[in-house]
């Protein structure tokens, strides 16, 4: 596979997609995880939501 | 499963958590073969390899204005059937369909630096899509600027509305804008003569672009719902130290 | 009937009284205008071509920045609580607000157009081709930045938010601005092409300004 | 008249403030909401005003003009006085009169029973803090409603203004008015008293 | 100590609001300035603060810090309660004890005494008009300043709040305070008077 | 120190907090910058041409109008009263405001100069010119702003009284911004010089700002 004469753009235009959806999902991960440490601590410290379950319940 | 049980919270988060694992498969998998295919794809005879960039740019290009489709429905939702889920899908969705404006410009850009000698021209379409993403960050910056998801949610919402009908009227004017001046120079590609050796993968990557859309959207309301959990508990934390 | 001139009498006096916005409103069109040739230097054959632009700049700007505290201020005093209960309903004195801030900020802007055209060495066909455009477009700049000025009430922020937020949405207005004035000066398009857009545009913004505003009125009261 | 609550709850910042609060107040009857700090007066009323949406249950107002609503019915005075500084105390006042429409009276004996007459021409950002309320009461004189919603009206106000208000709250009730006072101090009439539990 | 005025005169937006003004108020002595609305107690408060001008006379602080200005041994409680609603009520009060300096004490030890423990770390834009006004009082007690003057500091208060605000003002006397209060309600202290004249 | 450190530090919290202000900063820079091209139309030699120009006409509009409410909204909640009686000189706290100020607001406008850059098709020695004048210039308007803002507060106006009281006084900097950008892209003039003399306002605007900013507040209290 020649890219030709421009190839640096080619290859920046991927790489560049590949860097912005893996910051994507790196935020969501580590936002998720931090959602849910929160949700552990508050419930630790006895604080329960009014359905009584445990709001950090989840998959 | 009907409308209903998806309408809960709760519910929402196990049937995500369930789906999301295959979804995210499904987008690996779509996106590897059609990054395959790109690689393996002919170079074409006028722009030669670089319309490689093609299978990327087009793929984000769409799904900016699609997103923006999908937040006024959810903003509908909101102002309508004042359902609290809609508000979630509305504010999950703004940076992401913000990532992949941003991605389309720059792959737009650097696309246009071979093709045409400049990264940025003022071109009716390009400007367009420069406007959608200012509108993007504006909404975000509109979603940081309140505490109070509902109140948030509601100015999100109206504004996610008007920005939709005022968006044909920007196309339309910005096309008329530019041709009024530099009639004959816009520069683009033969467009729907395409041939299926680029046509195919580019639906793939579409598809699988797309998919990646579902996923995240799905995987950022999850953290939404339990961010607004926090919320209430830490307020009730306070209330509740209070008595 | 009482009510609506009330409301627009309040709103315009108050903006004529004490460091009036009105005046100030025109001022700033005038420096920003006058800063042009500083920032773009001294050639006048460039700034003449430039001129319906620069005016048109101008009076955007003048006009969404005087904006901000539409509601706002009506908010930080309690104003607001009263109109939303009043028996006008909230879409009519929206309307009737902006109607009054067009009359002491808008109109103004127009009326200063023709010496600021000399300035900028515009000859009279030109000058009278901005200010009518102005004319026909400033109302509709109002009524869309009304918009942005009803979030700030619910987003309790004012100031450059709205800008960010209503200036993607009054592009339009702009590009068909220019281009009406522009047509009237050098052709070769039919100057009424254009124009005919423009007031389109401006009457949609009549009805979808009000709306807008008071449904985010309504939301964001608290 | 009548003006009633049922199981009214409210939400304020995600927080439940109070819930499953019932009231009620009859004609020519004042209704005195008290409670610490922080307990939902305010709230309380701004719900009845319209201002804000309960989270659950309904006001209503039985025997009220059939084509206006609750809030369209209502005075509401707050801690915001709704004064515009650059206009005088005449100008702000007849403004509120001409805006509120309905059954309206001469604004300048208005400001005479207030105790403002010598303010007439004065811009209004030259009051001090009980001439402010004192300007602000006189709206509730200039158009007649009949429900009072005030909250903490006699603040700021000097001994005469509290009785010359008391007074103007006894006319109202007399004319078949109904009040809803959020208070701390006496508010020098006879009221049914509405007790808000609640913290600090 | 001792605060002193020798013949002030006052003017506002013109007019003449009183003139030739004497008063004093001694070490672990509180000064009640009292009189109808309009008759410029705030307008006093504010000229020892330094916050106006006077068209004549002087105000003065014997036996103070000689380095220090009177408004810098002062705390002003005003009207208007100094607190930014995106900043939570530790960080508004953490704010101003830095910012004021001098002899200064922990602020959630403040919080604590005026009844605001719960609130710590919520914005203050969802604080109640008396909460507001509580945490302004903690902002006396974060920093210590020999001269407090106060303009209605009881309105807004419930009941509980103003017997803990007397207590405040006893303890503050105590240790050799002097405070000026502006004040239509009793203070619940023992205090001298300042009756100030004029109209409505 | 501490005090200082603290009004620093309360400044930018408020400022990046509920609606973070250093983000509207640079999205109006960047709205503002995008908006001329429709008013001057889509020729990219010309836009290239009077790139720095528009650059600058951005960052000065952006950074006056975020400035407004640098002491306003101090003043409606009482807290410049404070401020005054405080022991702190009051010529050093409103430098602090001023400081915190550029740094949220001013900073990410020299930050975002790059890509406004590339869109009007500056190579890298232009761009980097003109942020190289930004970085050297804002400080001076905001120093300059400061005092418009402090007279907002005496006269009881905000807004855009505040921009038209400053925008003369700010031509200067943006006459030897753009003088110097402009030196650096094309000559004929060395860069030295206009630059040196953007410096030297800049000094020069460090003492008067807080000076003037200071004595106007102090005047204006009520
Ligand atoms: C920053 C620059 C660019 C932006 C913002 C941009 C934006 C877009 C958008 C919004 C679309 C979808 C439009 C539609 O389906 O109607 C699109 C499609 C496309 N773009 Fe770009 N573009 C840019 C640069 C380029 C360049 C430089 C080229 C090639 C020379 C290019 C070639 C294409 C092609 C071939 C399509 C698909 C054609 C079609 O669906 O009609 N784009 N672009
Ligand atoms: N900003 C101002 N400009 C001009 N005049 C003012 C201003 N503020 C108050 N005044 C006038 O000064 C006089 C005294 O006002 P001040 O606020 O000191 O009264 P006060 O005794 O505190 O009254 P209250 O009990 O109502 O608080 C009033 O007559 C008022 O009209
Ligand atoms: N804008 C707001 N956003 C969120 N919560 C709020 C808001 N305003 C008030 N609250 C909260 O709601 C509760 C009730 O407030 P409210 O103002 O109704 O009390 P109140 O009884 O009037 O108190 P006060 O006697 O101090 O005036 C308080 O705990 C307060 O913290
Ligand atoms: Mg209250
Ligand atoms: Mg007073």
């Amino acid at each position: 596979m020649a890219l030709g004469p421009y190839a640096s753009f080619i290859v920046t235009s991927y790489a560049l997609v590949a860097a912005v959806v893996a910051i994507l999902i790196a935020w969501i991960a580590i936002d998720f995880r931090r959602q849910k440490a929160r949700l552990r601590e508050l419930e630790a410290s006895g604080i329960t939501r009014r359905s009584g379950r445990s709001a950090a319940d989840i998959r | 499963m009907t409308l209903i049980d998806l309408a809960n919270p709760t519910k929402f988060l196990s049937l995500t958590g369930r789906i999301l694992p295959w979804l995210a498969g499904a987008t690996a998998i779509l996106l590897m073969i059609g990054f395959y295919q790109a690689a393996m794809a002919p170079d074409d005879y006028q722009q030669g390899a670089t319309v490689k960039i093609m299978f990327i740019h087009v793929p984000n290009a769409w799904l900016s204005m699609f997103v923006w489709g999908v937040m006024s429905l959810a903003a509908l939702g909101t102002l309508v059937w004042r359902h609290p889920l809609a508000d979630v899908a509305a504010k999950a969705a703004a940076p992401i369909g913000a990532a992949f404006t941003f991605l389309a410009l720059v792959t737009g850009s650097l696309w246009g630096r071979p093709m045409w000698g400049t990264y940025w021209q003022w071109d009716a379409r390009l400007t367009s899509v420069l406007i959608l993403f200012l509108m993007y960050l504006g909404l975000i910056a509109l979603w940081r600027a309140v505490d109070d998801p509902s109140r948030a949610a509601r100015a999100a919402a109206i504004l996610t509305l008007v920005g939709a009908l005022n968006l044909p009227i920007i196309k339309f004017s910005v096309d008329w804008w530019n041709t009024l001046h530099q009639p004959a120079s816009v520069l683009r590609m033969g467009g729907s003569t395409l041939d299926r050796a680029f046509l195919i993968p580019l639906l793939v990557m579409a598809v699988g672009f797309s998919l990646l859309f579902v996923t995240l959207h799905l995987a950022a309301m999850r953290n939404e719902i339990l961010r607004r959990r926090v919320r209430s508990l830490q307020i009730m934390q306070a209330s509740q130290q209070a008595a | 009937m009482t009510a609506l001139a009330a409301l627009i009498r309040r709103d315009i006096r108050i903006a004529l009284r004490v460091g009036g916005g009105a005046l100030i409103g025109v001022l700033f069109f005038l420096t920003v205008t006058v800063l042009m040739p500083f920032a773009l230097g001294p050639d006048l054959a460039l700034l003449t071509r430039l001129g319906p632009s620069i005016l048109w700049l101008g009076a955007l700007l003048a006009s969404l920045l005087t904006l901000d505290r539409l509601f706002t201020s009506d908010h930080e005093d309690g104003s607001l609580d009263l109109i939303v209960m009043g028996r006008m309903p909230l879409e009519l004195a929206c309307a009737a607000k902006a109607l009054a801030h067009w009359l002491a900020a808008g109109l103004p802007l127009i009326l200063a157009t023709p010496v600021l055209g000399l300035m900028l060495n515009l000859d009279a066909t030109a000058t009278s081709a901005v200010a009518l455009t102005l004319l026909v477009g400033t109302p509709a700049l109002t009524f869309i930045g009304m918009i942005g000025a009803a979030l700030a009430v619910t987003l309790h922020r004012g100031g450059l938010l709205l800008a960010v937020l209503v200036l993607p949405l009054s592009i339009p207005v702009l590009i068909f601005g220019v281009a009406a004035s522009q047509a009237a000066i050098s052709g070769p398009l039919p100057f009424g092409t254009p124009f005919s857009i423009l007031c389109a545009i401006s009457l949609v913004s009549f009805v979808i300004g009000p709306f807008a505003a008071a449904a985010s009125l309504r939301h964001g009261l608290d | 008249m009548r003006l009633t609550g049922r199981q009214i709850d409210c939400v304020r910042g995600g927080r439940a403030v109070f819930s499953g609060l019932d009231f009620e107040a009859a004609s020519s009857h004042a209704l005195a909401v008290i409670g610490p700090n922080g307990s939902g007066k305010t709230s309380l009323l701004r719900l009845i005003a319209g201002l804000l949406v309960p989270a659950g249950g309904s006001v209503a107002l039985e025997g009220g003009a059939d084509e206006l609503t609750l809030p369209e019915q209502a005075h509401y005075l707050g801690h915001r006085d709704a004064l515009k500084p650059a206009l005088s105390v005449l100008e702000n006042l007849s403004f509120w009169r001409d805006f509120l429409g309905g059954d309206a009276s001469d604004p300048h004996e208005c400001l005479a029973k207030v105790g403002l007459a010598h303010a007439t021409h004065l811009p209004a950002a030259y009051l001090s803090a009980g001439q402010r309320r004192r300007l602000s009461i006189g709206r509730l004189l200039a158009v007649r409603r009949p429900v009072w919603l005030l909250d903490e009206p006699t603040s700021a106000l000097d001994a005469a203004g509290q009785d010359l208000f008391a007074g103007l709250m006894q006319g109202h009730l007399a004319r078949g008015g109904i009040i809803v006072a959020a208070t701390h101090a006496p508010l020098g009439i006879e009221a049914g008293e509405l007790r808000m539990g609640g913290s600090a």
